[in-house]
């Protein structure tokens, strides 16, 4: 079948590796926030459509190109996300899961509804990046704005892996995820660590909206089908796994453009509802599914 | 409880005379209360009481809706068609149970969110049967009359309330609720919990089955998107937080609030609305946790009775 | 009993009631009822057709009203939703009591709407919906204006048939509309005796293509159909152009039709075609003065579903006019047998209030611009083809 | 002489991931009889009842209860066989009644079951609070309702995990003589506790745990001469209050309350830390040691009294400001950043120091002292051993320097070999000047360390002096330190 060439196949990972970078700039946000505080933000996805938006507003109004509203956005959400964890999250961070569930899943219906009452339900493109390379010798396309998400999303992603792993407050970040009590005996105030967190996954879930506003089409309710997929995401690489999610994010990039390729778009789009389903395997995940 | 079944006989009584009351509009508003407070409760059965939040019940209605709306299609009675619904939607809770259940916290969530998506994609992909995103027209010929449908949906609005409160009177219901409070403990006091947990959710599966086809039937159309809808989850959840979860009465009030809000705001705040009940869902979860029926007076039960009886117990021992 | 929560229901009752009271106000006005989609994901379009039928309202009521009545518009926000649409044609009818109606957004709404409406047996002139499922049922009260989306793509297709082309290819959104789009394709393929290479259905929220078009590319389509909206469209077009794929005819049902498709792609709408239920430019007897009386009132160019809300008064107008009553019956009769020609085109309905006197029309984005290619003696523009390759633009 | 035990446990084997908490476990707890389950902490006491109960479901061995085996039983499947357990830290359900609280545990269908609650509510005078959900109750009564809650099924054997630990005085007697009302009615039970004289009255065969095996069995007066059995294994001690410090204190503690949630720990605590010393808290299970030091370093509430360092109030600081001040703090556990090596755990300790320079000089002074760590400064602190991790953990409170070094149980759970080489490095550490404050079970080898000695019971103290002189005070060591 003319579909299982090697060429169409090797056409087809390419775009989809280049998709599951975005996912897992999105995915390792959402999953930095469990790991520090066990709180799985609903509305992360919502953060990300703010970032498309400030694209798209910088851009429309502006005549900002998307890599120079980047860090616009960041820094915006970055501020967004330490008000939010300020107001809200600090409130719930100790209380049980479903309280967390709650409210991030209420914040998620607001900022969405804002958003439609704000921008109205009309799709937006941000056509700035254009076109694609041609690699002829490898008989292989790559589109422009694609290479450049993938690329920002995998940079952005190992950079605050890289963050974490060797900066002082990257390291207080991973104390407070291990042990907040002895991160405070350390001296880390572990508030402050919990919004920087916060602000951190914000940022991230913004620039991926920036990213996201140069490849899609959008509206303000995009992000339901995103925060399923991160979801998806994290359960393949493990909840509060950082680098788990980047791997998670690109495997589930290369497994919806092979399944989109050899049965259809439809059943692409199931493949992530498909991985939600898995967290019931048997064992259950972490193996703590029978812990009394 | 006597004051309870009184409350319930008089809004019964006054549900029952309601369409002779109300004209058809009226009565259509009134019906979606009783669905939505037969969801509620539901809902209340299995999360409100075990603590296991279900993101994903509103696959139980959209398996019920699409299996009212073949059926019919098919030639089958309404009332018949409503059965199988509710029966195959307990069917299916009963895999789905045993998979689930064992999953704590967020992961049970995720799980079942995810579950309501596998619905609705199986609903699009399965063309053959249901015709997919085309969605499944009734005409009105098939259907049954707005005040059956109401009449229905007011049986199963009653029956999910009486069944909350048997349950929450019954030692089931106190092993539910010693789950919530520790499902360690309760286990190493007897209660087999996987069982328990299995038998509360497929009940709380069967009355959104039998829902859904009766929306079905009300709606006259269907498709994946309006009957798998991730809005329903959020309503159900946000409708027994606000009444009060666990409670007999949280459901029923919680429902009849948020659909009078939904009411009184559409037609002023279009896009607002959904955004309000956001607000107040924060606001409910962060200064109401248990919900508008712990603001009546909690008044403690007269302690000199109790322990009168105590005493006298005590003096009749040897 | 504890007072306080007897004392909440109480005030629930009351405030219900007093609710119920407001809304049932009486008027000598001769009332339309309507509901749109105001939010959700049909907000913008719907807000367009509530646009028409508000225009209308008003010069109706500059001309003296209908059957020397003012008219007033009530109108309801569906939230792009089936069920709530059911339900607030419900209210319209019983408890607003309206004389009029008028027909929600989307074929989706529609088919929802239109049983409410057919229970009571009051005649709804239904623009906004254009899948011939609606009239596949029997129902004796719903009246469409658009052309159906069975026959939108037969002017293109018959245009590649007298090009030579064979090879087609289809894609489409799986909902009601472009499925419906969709069928009325593969019937004309075949009836052509033209071959489907490629078919393939994607979800609504879908605007990822890269992957149905590397397998689209190595099909070779010469002539590409896109039962679609807006959204999925753009991003169809655009991810076409990395990927250099080059059919003869581009081509898709609701996206290139508005203004926003030349917006989003900027040159790269070039040469794309789609189809249009009407354009300004159409001559059509008072369709010029519309559009510019629209764009006065409301600040931007009227689309397709202004002017079909437009129109839809005037068929109704019409309707009222000939059955010289609102008697729903004599209404109903009218409407079933009006043929007239409104600023959105001919109206002429059959047996079951399907439109079948409206044809479909065809455009192409040519030089930055909308122009109506076909029919011929419609066309504005001539046709450019084939379309350009991407690599040579 | 034939009868089959009630329990009987046969070479019973747990392990979590390397860690060995039960090593062969043999055990039998015979028919009506009152059976002690002594050891110091971490001897796997708790894990043998998480096993034998079901909640623990990956042991390897035998376990039979009446005859039969029930390893890889459900719990409820257990508890209806009639074997049922109490929490070491209170399970009452918070959201339930007392009375909800008993009748979960009754049998389905009973209709005798709420004439019974009631009659067992009554029995420990609880009448008033008969309606009262389980969260509102205090700690003791809580510990107490747990316990009426395994009797609602006249269990064959009951375990009973510190069923005092935070009782008062008052119902821990009614608690004590239920047991006794329980035991004459024919069950048997199995008890952990750490008050001897609990002990001694109560049971009829003590079993001695350490380190996941049996060390000692027989009767009380048997075992407790017993030379393996370790000398931390105490009992209370008579009121008896003198010397304080000499100096002007570095720490100093006044009438220190402490709470968590509702439960009270401590009711008025008085210590010193003069500069330079090595001030040790013993006190049995719950005395509220380490209460003292968390409280101290603000991670427990303070109700009521004063936390004075070097003249400053510091009384309920934010804990994150603890370095700031000046105290590092030792957390019982060895716990360490197992996903960070061992140089970045070091670095952790110095969060503060801004500079990165400095900050290299404070780790490199910390491995010069701990030569150890230093071969392995590249290593993930969690591949270290126990040992190394508890030097991890020292290391990396002294990181800043502190005035004041707090230590909670620095010997828990390490092997002996590991104790010692702990111990020599807290004595090279005052040997530099360090002022040390520690909680510790392992009371002997602390008294023998340390300048002072404060001694708690029940959240109050009860003696103080010099830690040789408690060490030569006979009475102290016939009560406390086992005798010998």
């Amino acid at each position: 079948m003319d579909l299982l060439q090697p060429g169409v196949l090797f056409q087809l990972a390419v775009g989809g590796l280049l998709a599951g970078a975005l996912y897992a700039l999105l995915a390792c946000g959402l999953n930095l926030v469990f790991g520090v505080m066990r709180v799985i933000n609903l509305a992360h996805a919502e953060l990300m459509m703010i970032g498309a938006f400030i694209a798209w507003l910088a851009w429309r109004y502006a005549g900002l190109h998307p890599l120079l509203a980047l860090p616009l956005a960041m820094l915006l959400l970055y501020g967004l996300g330490l008000v939010l964890q300020r107001l809200l999250i600090e409130r719930i961070v100790e209380r049980e899961e479903l309280t967390s569930l709650l409210v991030t899943y209420g914040l998620s219906i607001i900022l969405v509804n804002l958003g439609l009452l704000v921008f109205s339900a009309d799709f937006r493109a941000v056509p700035t990046l254009q076109g694609a390379f041609y690699l002829e010798g490898l008989d292989l396309v790559i589109s422009k704005p694609r290479a450049v998400a993938g690329a920002v999303s995998v940079v952005l992603t190992l950079a605050v892996y890289a963050f974490l792993r060797y900066s002082r407050t990257g390291k207080a970040i991973r104390g407070v995820s291990e042990h907040p009590e002895v991160a405070m005996i350390c001296g880390i105030d572990v508030a402050r660590i919990r919004g920087i967190t916060f602000g951190l996954a914000a940022a991230m879930a913004g620039a991926a909206g920036v990213m996201l506003s140069t490849i899609y089409s959008f509206s303000p309710d995009t992000g339901a089908d995103f925060i399923l997929k991160c979801f998806a995401v994290m359960i393949i690489g493990g909840m509060g796994n950082f680098l788990g999610a980047l791997l998670g994010g690109l495997l589930l990039g290369l497994a919806e453009a092979l399944v989109g390729g050899v049965l259809s778009t439809q059943w692409a789009e199931a493949v992530a509802y498909l991985l939600l389903v898995l967290i019931v395997r048997p064992t259950g995940l972490l193996g703590q599914a029978d812990a009394l | 409880m006597r004051s309870d079944l009184a409350l319930g006989a008089l809004l019964l009584a006054l549900a029952i005379l309601a369409p002779a009351l109300v004209n058809s509009y009226q009565l259509s508003v009134l019906l979606q209360v009783l669905m939505m407070i037969a969801l509620a409760q539901s809902w209340n059965l299995i999360s409100g009481m075990t603590g296991y939040v279900s993101f994903g019940h509103a696959v139980f209605f959209g398996v019920g809706a699409y299996t009212g709306a073949l059926l019919l299609l098919a030639g089958v009675p309404w009332w018949a068609a409503t059965a199988a619904a509710a029966l195959l939607a307990t069917a299916l809770a009963l895999p789905v149970g045993l998979l689930t259940l064992r999953l704590r916290g967020p992961y049970f969530a995720i799980a079942l969110l995810g579950l309501n998506e596998v619905g609705r994609m199986t609903a699009t992909l399965w063309v053959g049967l249901t015709q997919g995103g085309d969605g499944i027209a009734l005409t009105p010929a098939l259907l049954p009359p707005l005040r059956t449908s109401y009449y229905a949906l007011l049986g199963l609005a009653a029956l999910a309330t009486l069944g909350v409160g048997a349950v929450l009177g019954s030692r089931f219901g106190l092993e539910l609720r010693a789950i919530r409070e520790d499902e360690g403990a309760a286990e190493m006091v007897g209660v087999n919990t996987t069982r328990d947990k299995i038998l509360a959710f497929v009940a709380s599966a069967c009355l959104p089955g039998a829902a859904g086809a009766l929306y079905a039937f009300y709606a006259s159309y269907i498709d994946p998107m309006s009957v798998f809808l991730p809005a329903l989850n959020i309503q159900m959840v946000v409708m027994v937080l606000l009444g009060g979860r666990g409670t007999l009465w949280g459901p029923v009030l919680g429902a009849t609030l948020l659909m009078g809000i939904r009411e009184l705001t559409w037609a002023q705040f279009p896009a607002l609305h959904l955004a309000l009940l956001g607000v107040l869902m924060i606001l409910v979860v962060l200064f109401l946790p248990d919900g508008v029926v712990s603001l009546r007076r909690k008044r403690p039960r007269p302690a000199g009775r109790v322990s009168e009886e105590c005493r006298e117990r005590g003096g009749a021992e040897p | 009993m504890n007072r306080i929560f007897l004392r909440i229901l109480l005030a629930g009752l009351i405030a219900a009631g007093a609710l119920l009271a407001a809304t049932t106000a009486a008027a000598a006005d001769i009332q339309v009822g309507a509901s749109v989609a105001l939010s959700g994901k049909y907000s913008r379009t719907g807000q367009e057709q509530l646009n028409g039928y508000a225009l209308w309202v008003d010069e109706v009521n500059a001309r003296h009203g209908l059957l020397g009545r003012p008219v007033r518009l009530v109108h309801y926000d569906d939230e792009s939703k089936p069920d709530t649409g059911a339900k607030l044609y419900e209210k319209l009818i019983t408890n607003d009591q309206v004389d009029l109606l008028l027909g929600p957004y989307s074929s989706g709404v529609a088919l929802a709407a239109s049983t409410t409406a057919e229970r009571h047996s009051f005649p709804m002139v239904a623009p906004g919906a254009a899948s011939s499922d609606i009239w596949e049922r029997g129902y004796k009260n719903v009246f469409g204006l658009y052309t159906p989306a069975e026959v939108y793509m037969d002017p293109i297709l018959e245009l590649a048939k007298a090009k030579g082309l064979s090879r087609v290819a289809l894609i489409y959104a799986d909902t009601a509309f472009p499925r419906s789009v969709a069928k009325g394709v593969k019937d004309k393929v075949a009836a052509l005796g033209m071959s489907l290479v490629f078919e393939e259905d994607y979800g609504k929220a879908s605007t990822d293509f890269a992957a149905m078009i590397v397998k689209l590319k190595a099909r070779a389509p010469q002539v590409l159909i896109g039962g679609s909206y807006l959204p999925d469209s753009t991003a169809f077009v655009r991810q076409a152009k990395e990927y250099r794929l080059n059919p003869e005819i581009m081509a898709f049902a609701v996206g290139p039709g508005l203004p926003d498709f030349g917006t989003n792609l900027g040159a790269d709408a070039e040469g794309v075609m789609g189809n249009t239920q009407w354009e300004p430019t159409l001559k059509l007897p008072g369709a010029r003065e519309f559009a510019t009386r629209y764009a006065q009132r409301f600040g931007h160019a009227p689309g397709y579903h202004a002017a079909g809300g437009y129109g839809a008064g005037q068929v109704l107008e019409a309707a009222v006019i000939k059955a010289g009553s609102l008697d729903k019956d004599a209404l109903r009769q009218a409407l079933a047998g009006l043929d007239i020609t409104t600023i959105f085109g001919r109206y002429r309905v059959d047996a079951t209030g399907l439109q079948v006197g409206k044809p479909g029309y065809a455009i192409q984005w040519i030089g930055g611009e909308r122009h109506i290619v076909l029919p011929e003696e419609n066309a504005s523009h001539a046709l450019v083809y084939p379309f350009r390759p991407w690599q040579d633009r | 002489m034939t009868e089959t035990p009630i329990l009987d446990i046969r070479d019973l084997h747990r392990d979590f991931g390397g860690i060995h908490a039960l090593r062969g476990v043999d055990l039998r707890v015979r028919r009506g009889c009152i059976t002690g389950l002594i050891g110091p902490n971490g001897s796997g006491k708790t894990t043998l009842f998480q096993v034998v109960s079901g909640m623990d479901r990956g042991a390897s061995g035998e376990v039979r209860f009446d005859g039969r085996p029930i390893l890889g039983l459900r719990p409820s499947r257990i508890y209806h066989l009639g074997l049922a357990r109490t929490f070491q830290l209170s399970r009452v359900f918070p959201g339930l009644t007392v009375l909800e609280n008993l009748l979960v545990a009754g049998r389905p269908g009973d209709r005798g079951a709420r004439e019974r609650a009631l009659g067992l509510i009554e029995k420990v005078q609880l009448c008033d609070h008969t309606h009262v959900l389980g969260s509102r109750l205090s700690y003791g009564q809580q510990k107490l309702v747990e316990f009426l809650r395994v009797l609602m099924r006249d269990p064959a054997l009951i375990l009973l995990d510190e069923p005092a630990a935070g009782v008062n005085p008052t119902l821990r007697q009614t608690l004590w003589e239920l047991v006794r009302h329980v035991n004459g009615l024919g069950a048997s039970l199995l008890i952990i506790e750490h008050n001897m004289n609990v002990i001694e009255d109560l049971c009829d065969e003590v079993y001695v745990l350490n380190e996941g095996e049996v060390i000692a069995q027989g009767a009380f007066a048997t075992v407790r001469h017993d030379p393996q059995v370790p000398g931390g294994l105490f009992r209370p001690y008579p009121q008896r209050h003198r010397g304080g410090a000499m100096s002007p204190p570095l720490l100093a503690i006044r009438g220190l309350e402490a709470s968590y949630g509702p439960v009270q720990a401590l009711f008025g605590v008085d210590l010193e830390v003069a500069p330079g010393e090595i001030v040790a808290i013993i006190g049995p299970n719950g005395a509220g040691k380490s209460t003292v030091i968390k409280s101290v370093i603000g991670l427990v509430r303070v109700t009521g009294g004063q936390v004075v360092l070097e003249g400053t109030d510091i009384t309920g600081i934010p804990t994150h400001q603890a370095p700031q001040l000046g105290i590092g703090y030792v957390p019982q556990g060895r716990i360490v950043f197992s996903q960070m090596t061992v140089r970045e755990n070091l670095e952790m300790g110095a969060f503060l120091e801004r500079d990165r320079r400095l900050r290299n000089r404070l780790v490199a002074s910390v491995l010069d002292q701990f030569p150890r760590l230093a071969e392995r400064q590249h290593t993930l602190a969690g591949r270290l051993s126990g040992g190394e991790q508890q030097m991890l953990a020292i290391g990396r409170a002294l990181m800043m320097h502190p005035r004041l070094l707090i230590l909670d149980e620095p010997s828990l759970g390490l092997s002996p070999k590991y104790v010692d080489l702990i111990y020599g490095q807290l004595l090279d550490l005052r040997g530099r000047g360090h002022t040390l404050l520690m909680v510790e079970q392992n009371a002997a080898r602390a008294l023998e360390l340390c300048d002072r000695g404060y001694a708690l019971e029940l959240g109050r103290n009860r003696y103080t002096d010099t830690g040789q002189a408690l060490l030569a005070n006979g009475e102290v060591r016939r009560m406390y330190l086992g005798g010998t």
